[in-house]
């Protein structure tokens, strides 16, 4: 059995026309048994950036830690925003730290670049290997799911709303083919002027 | 920028993870770059080559990734293995030559590049797993090398590597010659790679070259896009309204004073120098000496001094010794998975 | 003697009180009934050849053929009951295959004669079984021994011989056979000796139609077994019909 | 004797080592060969044969592989021609264990025999006999006594080229370009994009392929040898040619220079 | 030279022997009010190679039922065999060719009867049951079987059942019309969901071949797929 | 209902990789050096293995330590490279102290060294070969453990083996450098024609006195044993 099933949940993030999504699941489960329905892998980590960190439960929220204090001390010192690229690469060179001993996470960064407004969805690898495609990035033990579902929902140039009905029926319908994610699931879309959150109805079993 | 340990690589989580897996939670595989990747050596310069896809087990997790990292100016290298690794290494020694160019003034030598990356890998015998191909131009000559994770090189007119390397290999056997020109060359490693990309299930997608000449690089990404994405039949957009919503939230952003500092192209490289600083900066002081070694046996002359002489032969000593004990070291860490 | 076993002819595994075996002696009896079979070792080859009487027009040519492929090197012809001579065909196949497979090599004649003979005596010892009810002939050719030819009886009995007969018209046969002077005789001569002496002691009155098959191994087979081509048979066949042919006019005369 | 293609137990009937002699029938002290608990021990091949590679082309069929036998990284034989004539319709290539390829070639050349010897003018087919080492060999896995083969069944039938192959798990398929070992991985994608170049090739032109594909695998498989067997067949008949041998050129030797990287 | 004798008397010992292999591919099948489809890709392979780019995984069975399967090949092989000869005793013992039914449940116990050494493949079969409606039925290696309306097996059949409760049936949508789609709906979505297996599946590719069958026989049809 | 104890997948965990993937990088190797009148040759195949793949058919196992000093790598290709840079480099530092060519005893010292103290950890076998003012050609053979010994003729690697009985048998003293090249050549080829791990083609090096080192490379039918030929 695999660590990244052992407290669940999924992560999707895809590219819209001039907006972003990131949606996850709520479960947080200890392998079979679910404990809570409001665990928390995304993280705001600036007005049109998001952090998501799908894996095991204690790594997230540690590496998420770990995210903030870089992203503090970067944005103290340099008095501006840290774009969505260079999120990813500071993560990607904090994980690579720990080549030997990785934390298990996979992060995805999802974001509008402050200058250009430019959507971006990446992800890396548990040892920060960077992938910044144009469409959509999956994670989590729902991730062969989410690779059936986007390829064939996903298509360019989807207007917020569209966005949020492909990014959701993508992600509500490959939790249901996996046991350890579902439980309620949350949707962000985010654009320039706005960030959506939207809590999307899953079965609860 | 304030370090949490002393840099290098953390070794903290080792001791959980070994538990863990002993327990029988297997971690996840790390992203490979299953890969083709090849370079062969034309009457002006260096072709590389590369697929562009990227692995996870069995699943494609990134289909047009870029496997043909810069070095220098005239030094490219094609990475194969676990991707982190490639890129990683390859940053670092790419921030390593350009120091070294600062430093000396002088176009960095394809030779010296190979020497880095070799003694960087033999350092940490072959758990940094890294297949390289390095090619490029200097003032004496084209130059191809292929570099394996453990630390070895080999000097030859063309190579492949990963694991579309024997499909890749068959095109140079039945077509390499020697003194090709450079659309010659550039067709036959866009053969190595085509027959590595439909062939070996570890590679696809496109076709990346990179030709070093003299007089500049051509960095053609894609070549060739040798497989189309899948075009759908049908209409898969959701009406909208057909998922079931438990509550929305809207929070607008507020702009509250807007400020122009700089124009994007501007901006973008400086992100671009910080990216390196990074990479720089976590190895930094692990890394210092190994930044100042030997850089290829024909350059040992500009280096008179004794003292200097007797400085790097302490530094070698503990290099060496150092990457035993690493070996020990890792091996203890590492056996557990 | 026929049908008189007072009772010591109901198993094979009994004696009569003057010493015979009246089963085994019936099975003669019904090799004695069939068609007849020769065969002929010359100076590089044997050839057999066979005497198929056919009982109805409605079968078809080639039908129940009484040559058998053994071995590559070895054919058989047999007299008697086909369905016994089948089985006994098999029996020697599987012999052969079996010291092939162990051995690496050709099964040398003599070993599968007595293998088969062996075979064909047990079945003259137990009461529950009955003796096969067809004899025999056992050809092959080889590089250094030259060739050779066995006969197999009902009895488990076996010899090799230059030229012999079985069936029908042995006796017959058998005195055709030892007018030719065998050793000095060619692979081709045997066949048309052997052709014509079918012809020769097939009795018209009483067997109507009857097809020669004829079979040859020796040195201008490169030691294979083989039916004989089907133009040579021919030959043959003219040969015999035309030496039948002037015999009888002799005879007129 | 071959019925169920495996060997006999040697010791049978007797009592097993170490145990005292059992009378028949009163009990079952008898050696199972043919248990499935996955805990027989198995061969594991010793002398062995690398590449074979099969290509079809215009109206025929070509096989070619090796005669190096190598025991571990020693050649230990130069003579093991591993493509074989079955009959005028079909020719075999085997790779790997060379001791099983001779089993089995034996069981195929009594096949042949015993079909001779029913002197009907049928002879085994191509597809039959792949079908046949279909069974035997998924027979033989199944008892956790595998046959250490990759067995290349090449042939004519109804006029039309076949090629099929079966390894050792019995796992079977048909295609035009066919390959075991290395050739899997050299020889393969360079016919791929030859017949894809010409898809119609000459007997001659098919030939020409298979000789640069041996050539490369003599330099590139650590385990070949360089002399080899061509089988070809055709409406014409079937022949294997050879052997022939390879050299490899060897002026890239020259690159760079010497004692330094 | 201690090495190199070590080199030598090593190497020929190093031989594992797992009876099964991986070989890969994907099959899907979906049952309709009147029709059943069932498709698979037609790329064979083992480790990173390809063994053949032209092996379809169907196999017709009778004129009302199609098997697929995927998984360890040669256990396919012999399973399709088995099942065909069965299927022609049921024949001459019966005077019928059998159901898609009765071979539901013939299959299942035959793979169960292997529960210690089971065939490593992802069955699926489609086909029309006695009432002439569609139906699919799908095993487990060692013979659990249930009848669905769609289903998807092998390498792909984690990315692709999701997308099939989605777009055939209807799963988590509102507000959507829910009567079953028809027949050229069924094969579009069948061969997109081929053609996004095909993307991310190194296992699945190269082309699909697809069964359609209906009362009026078995329609076959073959889509292009990438090739790398 | 897909129970993962039995999805194939698991039961394989993964993609099974050829050996010639996960193979450590090696040269297989036949490598010699022998001492004749006036200096000494030195002589390797070209054959660096993965596995059963040969990486590179072309090898050049011929490494210059000094001008004078060459060493024959066999075993791991990784730690021999990086032993003879580091000896490499520690001659050309010797050699500037003493302002002089250094002793090819020093370079094989330098080798055993390094050998012995990481004898758990390298895989190396090597053989120092060259020619100095003070004892004229030298063979040194460094094999695995770490020990020193000159030798008039040294083996080494996975080829060595097929060959101790040909060189009791033929190996004569004072050669001269024509009879040395000659022997040299017919000994590898015959241990490249039998050792699937040794193959490509014959490098040869020759050095003697203050003069640069002679190269030469043997290949196809210049080869006077061909694996062809083998009985």
């Amino acid at each position: 059995m695999s660590i990244m099933t052992y407290n669940g949940g999924s992560i999707v993030a895809m590219t819209g026309k001039n907006c972003v999504a990131i949606a996850c699941d709520k479960r947080f489960g200890i392998q079979g048994t679910a404990l809570a329905d409001n665990f928390q892998r995304i993280f705001q980590v600036g007005p049109h950036m998001f952090v998501g960190l799908p894996g095991l439960g204690t790594d997230t929220q540690t590496v998420y830690q770990k995210i903030r204090f870089r992203q503090n001390l970067y944005e103290l010192k340099e008095n501006r925003k840290m774009s969505p690229k260079v999120l990813l690469s500071m993560i990607s060179n904090m994980l690579y730290e720990r080549r030997f001993g990785p934390y298990f996470v996979e992060p995805m960064v999802v974001g509008l670049d402050p200058e250009t407004a430019q959507p971006i969805v990446g992800n890396m690898d548990l040892i920060g290997c960077v992938n910044i495609p144009s469409d959509f990035v999956v994670g989590g033990p729902s991730s062969d799911q989410l690779y059936g579902m986007c390829e064939t929902l996903w298509e360019p140039n989807l207007e917020p709303d569209d966005l949020f009905e492909t990014i959701a029926q993508a992600l509500v319908n490959a939790c249901e083919r996996n046991a350890v994610s579902g439980w309620g699931a949350v949707v962000h879309i985010i654009e320039q002027d706005k960030v959506t959150v939207r809590h999307v109805k899953t079965r609860m079993d | 920028m304030v370090p949490e340990h002393t840099p290098g690589f953390s070794f903290d989580n080792c001791k959980r993870n070994a538990f863990l897996s002993a327990k029988g939670y297997k971690g996840p595989t790390a992203r490979k770059t299953g890969t083709t990747i090849v370079g062969a050596i034309f009457a002006d310069g260096v072709v590389l080559g590369a697929d562009t896809r990227a692995t996870d087990d069995t699943i494609v997790a990134e289909k047009n990734c870029q496997k043909i990292h810069y070095m220098a100016k005239n030094i490219y290298c094609c990475g194969a293995g676990t991707a982190a690794d490639t890129q990683v290494t390859t940053d670092l020694i790419a921030s390593q030559l350009e120091l070294l160019k600062l430093n000396t003034g002088r176009i960095p030598r394809v030779i010296t590049a190979n020497r880095l990356l070799r003694q960087m890998l033999f350092r940490y015998q072959g758990h940094v797993s890294a297949a390289l191909v390095l090619g490029g131009v200097d003032e004496t000559g084209s130059h191809l090398f292929c570099i394996y994770p453990h630390g070895s090189s080999d000097t030859v007119p063309f190579c492949t590597m990963g694991s579309g390397s024997l499909a890749a290999m068959s095109v140079f056997e039945s077509g390499w010659k020697p003194n090709m020109t450079e659309e010659e060359c550039k067709k036959l490693v866009r053969d190595a790679i085509a027959a590595g990309v439909f062939n070996d299930l570890g590679s696809g997608s496109n076709i990346d070259l990179c030709v070093i000449k003299k007089n500049g690089v051509d960095y053609l990404r894609p070549y060739e896009i040798a497989n189309v994405k899948g075009k759908k039949d049908g209409d898969y957009k959701f009406k909208r309204g057909t998922t079931a919503l438990l509550s929305t939230l809207k929070v607008p952003i507020v702009v509250e004073s807007e400020q122009v500092i700089q124009t994007g192209e501007m901006l973008w490289r400086l992100t671009d120098e910080l990216q390196i600083q990074y990479v720089h900066l976590g190895f930094l002081y692990y890394n210092y000496w190994i930044n100042t070694l030997w850089w290829g046996k024909k350059e040992l002359t500009f280096l008179s001094s004794k003292e200097i002489m007797l400085f790097y032969h302490k530094i070698l000593i503990d290099f060496f010794i150092f990457g035993l004990k690493t070996r020990v070291l890792d091996s203890q860490y590492l056996k557990v998975g | 003697m026929s049908s008189i076993g007072a009772g010591y002819d109901l198993s094979a595994s009994q004696f009569s009180p003057d010493g015979r075996v009246f089963q085994v002696e019936y099975a003669q009896k019904a090799v004695e009934n069939s068609s007849t079979a020769i065969g002929l070792k010359g100076k590089d080859g044997v050839v057999i050849a066979v005497e198929k009487l056919v009982l109805s027009k409605l079968y078809d040519p080639g039908a129940n053929k009484r040559i058998f492929h053994i071995d590559n090197h070895i054919g058989m012809g047999i007299s008697g009951l086909i369905s016994d001579g089948r089985q006994l065909s098999e029996t020697a196949k599987t012999e052969a295959s079996e010291y092939r497979s162990k051995y690496g090599g050709d099964i040398p004649l003599h070993l599968l004669n007595e293998k088969v003979s062996m075979y064909v005596h047990a079945y003259t010892l137990y009461s529950m079984v009955r003796p096969f009810g067809a004899s025999l002939l056992l050809a092959s050719h080889d590089q250094k021994d030259g060739p050779s030819l066995y006969v197999v009886d009902p009895s488990g009995v076996s010899h090799g011989y230059f030229g012999c007969a079985i069936g029908k018209a042995k006796q017959n046969a058998k005195t055709e056979i030892e007018k030719l002077k065998l050793s000095t005789l060619s692979m081709e001569q045997l066949a048309k000796e052997a052709a014509r002496i079918i012809y020769v002691v097939h009795d018209e009155l009483k067997d109507k139609h009857f097809e020669l098959e004829l079979a040859w191994v020796g040195e201008k087979t490169n030691g294979k077994f083989e039916l004989v081509p089907q133009s040579f048979l021919e030959e043959c066949e003219n040969y015999a019909k035309t030496s039948l042919q002037d015999s009888d006019s002799d005879n007129d005369l | 004797m071959f019925s169920d293609y495996s060997a006999p137990p040697m010791w049978q009937n007797g009592p097993a080592l170490g145990k005292y002699y059992d009378f028949p029938n009163v009990s079952t002290n008898k050696i199972s060969h043919n248990s499935t608990n996955g805990k027989q021990r198995y061969h594991t091949p010793l002398t062995t044969g690398t590449s074979v590679i099969g290509l079809v082309f215009n109206g025929g069929v070509i096989l070619a592989a090796d005669t190096a036998g190598y025991y571990g990284s020693m050649m230990r034989f130069n003579d093991c021609p591993r493509i074989f004539q079955v009959n005028k319709y079909t020719i075999l290539g085997a790779g790997n264990d060379y001791a099983d390829i001779q089993y089995l070639n034996d069981i195929i050349k009594q096949k042949i025999l015993d079909d001779d010897l029913h002197n009907d003018g049928i002879a085994l087919k191509p597809k039959s006999l792949h079908s046949w080492l279909t069974r035997v060999l998924y027979n033989r896995r199944s008892q956790f006594d595998p046959l250490w083969i990759n067995a290349f069944v090449a042939g004519m039938q109804n006029g039309e080229p076949f090629l099929g192959t079966v390894d050792k798990l019995g796992t079977a398929y048909e295609d035009k370009i066919l390959s075991f070992g290395f050739g899997t991985h050299i020889s393969v994608p360079y016919l791929r994009q030859e017949r894809e170049k010409n898809p119609n090739m000459t007997k001659e032109e098919a030939i020409a392929c298979i000789k640069t594909c041996m050539d490369m695998l003599y330099v590139r498989d650590a385990r070949s040898g360089a002399k080899y067997n061509i089988g070809v067949i055709s409406n014409e008949g079937s022949e294997v040619q050879g052997p022939f041998e390879s050299v490899g050129h060897w002026n890239i030797a020259t690159h760079g220079t010497p004692g330094q990287e | 030279m201690a090495l190199v004798t070590k080199q030598i008397l090593d190497t020929p010992i190093q031989h594992h022997f797992s009876p099964y292999s991986d070989n890969g591919g994907t099959t899907v099948a979906v049952a309709g009010p009147d029709y059943a489809i069932i498709a698979s890709d037609t790329r064979l392979s083992a480790g990173y190679s390809i063994y053949t780019r032209e092996q379809s995984k169907l196999f017709t069975l009778s004129e009302t039922t199609v098997l697929g399967s995927s998984g360890c090949w040669c256990d396919i092989l012999s399973l399709t065999r088995i099942i065909e000869a069965r299927m022609q005793m049921y024949l001459h013992e019966h005077n019928k060719v059998m159901s898609t039914t009765s071979l539901a449940k013939m299959i299942s116990i035959m793979m169960y009867g292997k529960r210690f050494f089971p065939y490593y493949t992802s069955t699926i079969i489609a086909g029309l049951d006695p009432e002439g409606k569609g139906c699919v039925y799908s095993y487990d290696p060692i013979g659990h079987t249930e009848r669905a309306n769609f289903r998807a097996g092998g390498s792909s059949g984690a990315l692709l059942q999701a997308l099939l409760d989605n777009q055939l049936g209807f799963k988590n949508q509102e507000n959507v019309d829910k009567t079953p789609v028809s027949l050229e709906k069924a094969i579009t979505v069948v061969k997109d969901a081929f053609t996004a297996a095909a993307e991310r599946d190194i296992y699945t590719g190269d082309g699909v071949h697809l069964c359609a069958i209906t009362k009026d026989g078995i329609k076959e049809f073959n889509f292009e797929l990438r090739k790398d | 209902m897909w129970n993962k104890e039995y999805d194939v997948k698991a039961y394989h965990g993964g993609v099974e990789a050829p050996d010639w993937l996960t193979a450590k990088h090696s040269c297989g190797t036949t490598i010699m050096a022998l001492e004749f009148d006036g200096g000494v040759v030195i002589g390797a195949d070209s054959r660096s293995s993965t596995g059963a793949y040969v990486a590179n058919r072309v090898a050049d196992k011929l490494t210059r330590v000094t001008d004078n000093i060459y060493c024959c790598r066999s075993g791991s290709a990784a730690d021999t490279q990086a032993i003879s840079d580091f000896v490499s480099y520690n001659l050309d530092l010797q050699s500037m102290e003493l302002g002089e060519e250094p002793l090819v005893y020093s370079g094989a010292k330098l080798f055993q060294e390094l050998v012995y103290s990481y004898r758990d950890s390298l895989t190396a076998g090597i053989i120092c070969a060259g020619w100095d003012r003070k004892k004229g050609g030298q063979v040194y053979c460094v094999p695995l453990g770490g020990m020193l010994m000159r030798q008039k003729i040294a083996m080494g690697g996975s080829g060595s083996t097929y060959l101790y009985g040909y060189i009791d048998k033929n190996f004569k003293e004072n050669m001269n450098k024509q009879e040395a090249m000659e022997f040299v050549t017919r000994a590898i080829c015959h241990a490249m024609a039998r050792d699937g791990s040794s193959g490509g083609v014959v490098r040869l090096g020759v050095i003697t006195g203050d003069n640069p080192i002679e190269r030469h490379v043997i290949y196809g039918k210049d080869l006077p044993y061909l694996t062809s030929d083998v009985k």
